[in-house]
């Protein structure tokens, strides 16, 4: 099997994306001559010309929402909005536009749009650029939201959000790109928006995560009897996959980057918790970020995104007590 | 009985005859002269913009261009939506939150929407029509059709940020996309002046290295020239346009505005070069009608227009079910 | 006491800080000259004059970014958004910068700014003006948000907010603006950012609302023991009564306006869950509006919006069976 | 010992003399030339964004303002910090994540800040100083203080929405702010021409009514001169202006981009008019400075900077409670 980047496995799913179909183009800051910031449209312009893959001028709103027009006229445009940030110069287009045309249009116009965006911390990109911000497009009926958190998902999430009939975000986790691995470059059987994966079976535990954060999660809990759920799709989430775990469990715990107040977390934790009360045996939890920016620095920013030894300590002291855990900030008295 | 799309194509194809293009400024006028007292019944809901004294820049929209052209306009839009075909039936029914709406009354004055006369939803949020105009302007131009998109919007929305941003887009790109300010002297309560740096919104065409014309909205004729030299240079490689069309707004910004700031003696001063008033004129001078025939055209509009409100009156609600319709595409 | 209505306590919030305090201007769309597009500005260009008064260009991104830079620069502006949709082309203005400006100076600057935004269901004005979209405030550090949600409040928050050190925004529930009744005028005692208020005692559940949602569970539970939370504050939210409650009456449902996903109850819910699940007598859940668009019309959108014969509905049948009820659209196989 | 703030108000007033201008120019070169490498150590964490070929402009803009005028500019103003007065130890120490950095090292090298200079934390968003420096600016104006408030921003940002509206808004209200576009030819990858409607950036001034001027950004007395002239405007009641400064991005967009795709040549001929060359020649001209004593300014800043770098990698790394300082107003 072909070893690649995650970084290169976006640019493969645009590519077989764009020889399949005519009408998928790309644009974006730097996304032509340069193949992306991060390098992630590789090889697309040389291939499929400046017609198909343009660089745009700095303007997050003009380009999206000449993705949204240009999709209502039969494309289906793949734009890149670097970081995840910078949507909020251009929110507008995405969940007051694309995500309510097709409504608009009494279901006639579709909206078949894919807006990319690099997320999260662990680059040490500062507190603008270094945040995961998916609160921005929940609360959006009409709009899919993928996240995904190794090399095949990133192929088999850009492919699928690029052939679904309405508007996706793919909150791509920038601490990912340069991930090295296999990856089964697929027509068939790609990982279904909608629906999570179970990366690893268990029994004693349900660990619901997203991102960079499944990595760490599945790491984290080696040794450990836990079922591990890859979220994928943020909207709209698997409800049966969470909920057939939680059967089986009992116990809940979401890992996620977002900080503790305000993050998608919480929407899980909840629904879950109203239809399994009875069914669950302790407490249910999150693992998450403080409620602070994104520091600079290497072992700041470390310290505040949960990692492996942190995330295995929090669950290990749940499993033992059936209490939940004091989180690291609390625990030093900082927050 | 004809299907509500031959109905639609023939209100449209017939926009070349300019006797159907008057009688249409008329179903505008009394069109929207309605929505107000409907409003005052309760019979509108929320709000509603209307457009008289804009109807010479609807009707010369529409009958310049070709119903797979692509118009994106805002929610002071029932004229375009009747100018470019919509029945009085489908516009008045979204407008009451009827069945019988454009989409089926769930999205209500400011939201009309018209496929396959190439309406887009109209926007009601300010400056969005303009990226997303020039959005559909780039599918055609990478598909390399012969079809242009129009972007029409105010002269307060020349100051937002998107109007900015999609010009400098469609300017790089050499999009075919005509951008029209439709320059009605006011953005809400606001008269140009107090929130806009430069007196014609078509000095700002040169930022974007730009071609751009100044025209009288008022007539109708000189509306239909210019927009034919502007979809002429965008079919034919040469990039956008930017028209700038001085109008008036004869009401206040919506309904419940009484427009008590403007300057006493302004609206009358427009009133005699009313658009409907200075068409008829020329077809009368030109002979093509007489003063009965345009007073019969009038009164039938008039009549026409109350015939589809009492049908609109008894058209049924949608049921709870429209509400989660369309949501996601499938 | 005197009676105004909604709308016209919050300009005379205005104006008795402006009277106090040469620091407080306002400025947004039609606000000076018009007075507002819903009135909320009544009398203050006429007594403070077109300096600390201004109408501003439809710009929302400038005029929120001049609020940025005018606290910063030490004046206090109060800004209008006329509806919350329209934050969407500006939210950069308050999430990445004025939220994060003190900490980026090393906590020397400071950013009293005020964020006034019109939101919610219930005038007609269709689904691109009728949402109230807290979520895109949230997961932001920094940053306040209040919600008033009776004539009292709109008051005391309006001026409190002024008040605050840092950007406060405010979400003024639009359905309320036309409310009349009484209002104390008053200089001391307001009500505090990130208190909640306690509407009702009552000890057989904790019921937490916010904006217009509270009046509604207010008359939806006469009769009913409950106690009635109006959270006010959204960010950061108050942990403590709410844990006090749930502790007297070991039940909890959160009546809001939000969409089921992605609406602000999931993380009031999770977080009391994880706190309190050992003291919970049954599920707690959350009553909302449908994941759909605001539709346009006086009966589907009444619909849309919980009533207090829904919620009553809703909370009587929970109480009487301790079971989750089914919301409207599932019991009529909608959604 | 002087306190901090001492010393940084002397830097910032020694700038009144031509000779201690060019020694900031070389402090700025220098200080930037280092930051490649340590970022290449690792020194330097994520992204950086340095100004090599602009110090006319850092310096100038510095010398022309009062300390209590403020100043918004961009990631990539380690430049203009250094020249407001911001010690390279405090510069260096955010850059390097250290307590001793401006805002204690949480912030890194896009976020210098120091308030009591005037300098606002630098802007991470394309375009978002602008309206912001168009706030203070109405701040000063409402107050009717005799401050300004300057924006320096990109070419590239020129295309952004908050540029148009900021520079509206500005005008109408004819606020004192002077925006000032660093035209250094490149936005990250993309050559000014493949991304922007118009070959001057001034000519967009004309949208606003708005007085412009470009000037030659690597002749420190030009931009010296055209400052001037922009902030005795903006003092009097005068309202904005629109400053293009040519320059050139002498090294690639960030730390890892060799910019390969500038034209062969372009850098090269840009050298020979580099702003330190330029000064350093004027004044050996004007017989203020011999060659030898500009040798020894030139030792004397590079020696400086190493001092600086040594002392910074020595510095502490912020404790985990920093991360939770200054998020809410007190
Ligand atoms: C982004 C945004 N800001 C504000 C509004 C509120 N608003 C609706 S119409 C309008 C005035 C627009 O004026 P203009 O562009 O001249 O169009 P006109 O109404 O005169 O046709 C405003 C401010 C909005 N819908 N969207
Ligand atoms: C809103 C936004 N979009 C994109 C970026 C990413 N970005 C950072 S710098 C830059 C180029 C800016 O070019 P220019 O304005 O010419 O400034 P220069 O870097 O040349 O000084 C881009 C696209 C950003 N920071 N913010
Ligand atoms: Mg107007
Ligand atoms: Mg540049």
């Amino acid at each position: 099997m072909a070893q690649v980047r995650f970084r290169q496995a976006i640019a493969l799913a645009l590519a077989d994306e764009m020889r399949k179909d005519a009408s998928v183009m790309v644009f974006g800051e730097d996304v032509a001559h340069a193949e992306g910031p991060f390098k992630t449209s590789e090889g697309l312009l040389a291939e499929f010309g400046p017609l198909r893959v343009r660089d745009t001028p700095i303007s997050e709103m003009a380009f999206t929402g000449a993705a949204v027009g240009a999709a209502t006229a039969g494309m289906k445009p793949v734009i890149e909005i670097m970081f995840m940030e910078f949507m909020g110069v251009a929110l507008d287009m995405v969940v007051t536009e694309a995500a309510k045309f097709h409504y608009l249009s009494g279901g006639e116009f579709t909206v078949p749009m894919v807006i990319r965006a690099s997320v999260g911390a662990g680059g040490g990109f500062g507190l603008q650029h270094s945040q995961t911000l998916e609160n921005w497009l929940v609360a959006t009926p009409g709009l899919k939201v993928v996240v995904p958190s190794d090399i095949q998902s990133a192929y088999d999430l850009t492919r699928a959000a690029i052939r679904d009939a309405g508007p996706v975000a793919v909150l791509e986790p920038r601490a990912l790109y340069g991930d090295r691995g296999p990856l089964i470059q697929r027509e068939d059987g790609l990982l279904e928006i909608g629906k999570a994966r179970i990366m690893r079976e268990g029994n004693g535990i349900t660990v619901v995560s997203m991102g960079q954060l499944v990595a760490k999660s599945i790491e984290a809990l080696a040794g450990i009897d836990a079922e591990i759920i890859d979220l994928s799709t943020l909207v709209p989430w698997d409800q049966e996959c969470v909920s057939a775990s939680i059967k089986k469990t009992g116990r809940l715990v979401i890992v996620q980057e977002a900080p503790v107040s305000g993050g998608w977390g919480h929407e899980v934790l909840s629904l879950m918790v109203s239809k399994h009360f009875a069914e669950l045996k302790a407490a249910p939890f999150i693992i998450s970020a403080p409620n602070a920016p994104v520091p600079y620095g290497k072992d700041l920013e470390e310290l505040y995104i949960p990692q492996p030894a942190y995330i295995k300590e929090q669950i290990a002291h749940y499993l033992s007590t059936n209490q939940v855990p004091t989180p690291w900030w609390t625990q030093r008295g900082l927050n | 009985m004809s299907t509500q799309h031959e109905v639609q194509s023939k209100r449209r194809s017939n926009l070349s005859d300019p006797v159907e293009q008057l009688r249409r400024m008329f179903e505008i006028r009394y069109f929207e002269e309605e929505i107000v007292g409907l409003f005052s019944e309760g019979l509108v809901h929320g709000t509603t913009h209307t457009c008289q004294g804009q109807e010479a820049l609807n009707i010369g929209l529409a009958a310049t261009l070709n119903p797979d052209d692509f118009v994106a306009c805002t929610y002071r839009s029932h004229g375009f939506a009747l100018a470019l075909g919509l029945t009085p039936e489908a516009a008045l029914g979204e407008i009451m939150g009827r069945t019988t709406g454009c989409i089926g009354g769930v999205g209500g004055s400011m939201h009309l929407s018209a496929p396959e006369l190439g309406l887009l939803p109209t926007f009601a949020i300010v400056g969005a029509g303009l990226p997303i105009a020039a959005g559909a302007a780039l599918a055609f131009q990478t598909r390399g059709e012969n079809r242009v998109a129009v972007a029409v919007f105010g002269d307060g929305a020349a100051n937002i940020g998107a109007f900015h941003e999609a010009l400098n887009l469609a300017s790089v790109w050499k999009l075919p996309v005509i951008f029209i300010c439709d320059n009605n002297l006011y953005g809400e309560y606001s008269r140009i002046e107090t929130t806009t740096s430069v007196v014609d919104i078509a000095q700002r065409a040169a930022s974007y290295s730009m071609p751009s014309e100044i025209i009288d909205g008022m007539i109708l004729a000189d509306v239909i020239a210019s927009l034919k030299r502007a979809i002429d240079r965008a079919r034919t490689g040469g990039g956008p346009t930017l028209i700038e069309a001085k109008t008036y707004r004869y009401a206040g910004h919506s309904r419940a505005d009484l427009a008590t700031y403007r300057p006493e003696g302004e609206l009358e001063s427009w009133l005699p070069r009313d658009p409907l008033l200075v068409r008829q004129n020329e077809l009368i001078a030109a002979g093509v009608l007489t003063t009965q025939e345009v007073a019969a055209i009038s009164d039938q509009e008039r009549a026409s227009i109350a015939k589809v409100i009492e049908y609109t009156r008894n058209a049924p609600f949608p049921s709870p079910d429209a509400i989660f319709k369309n949501i996601w595409t499938q």
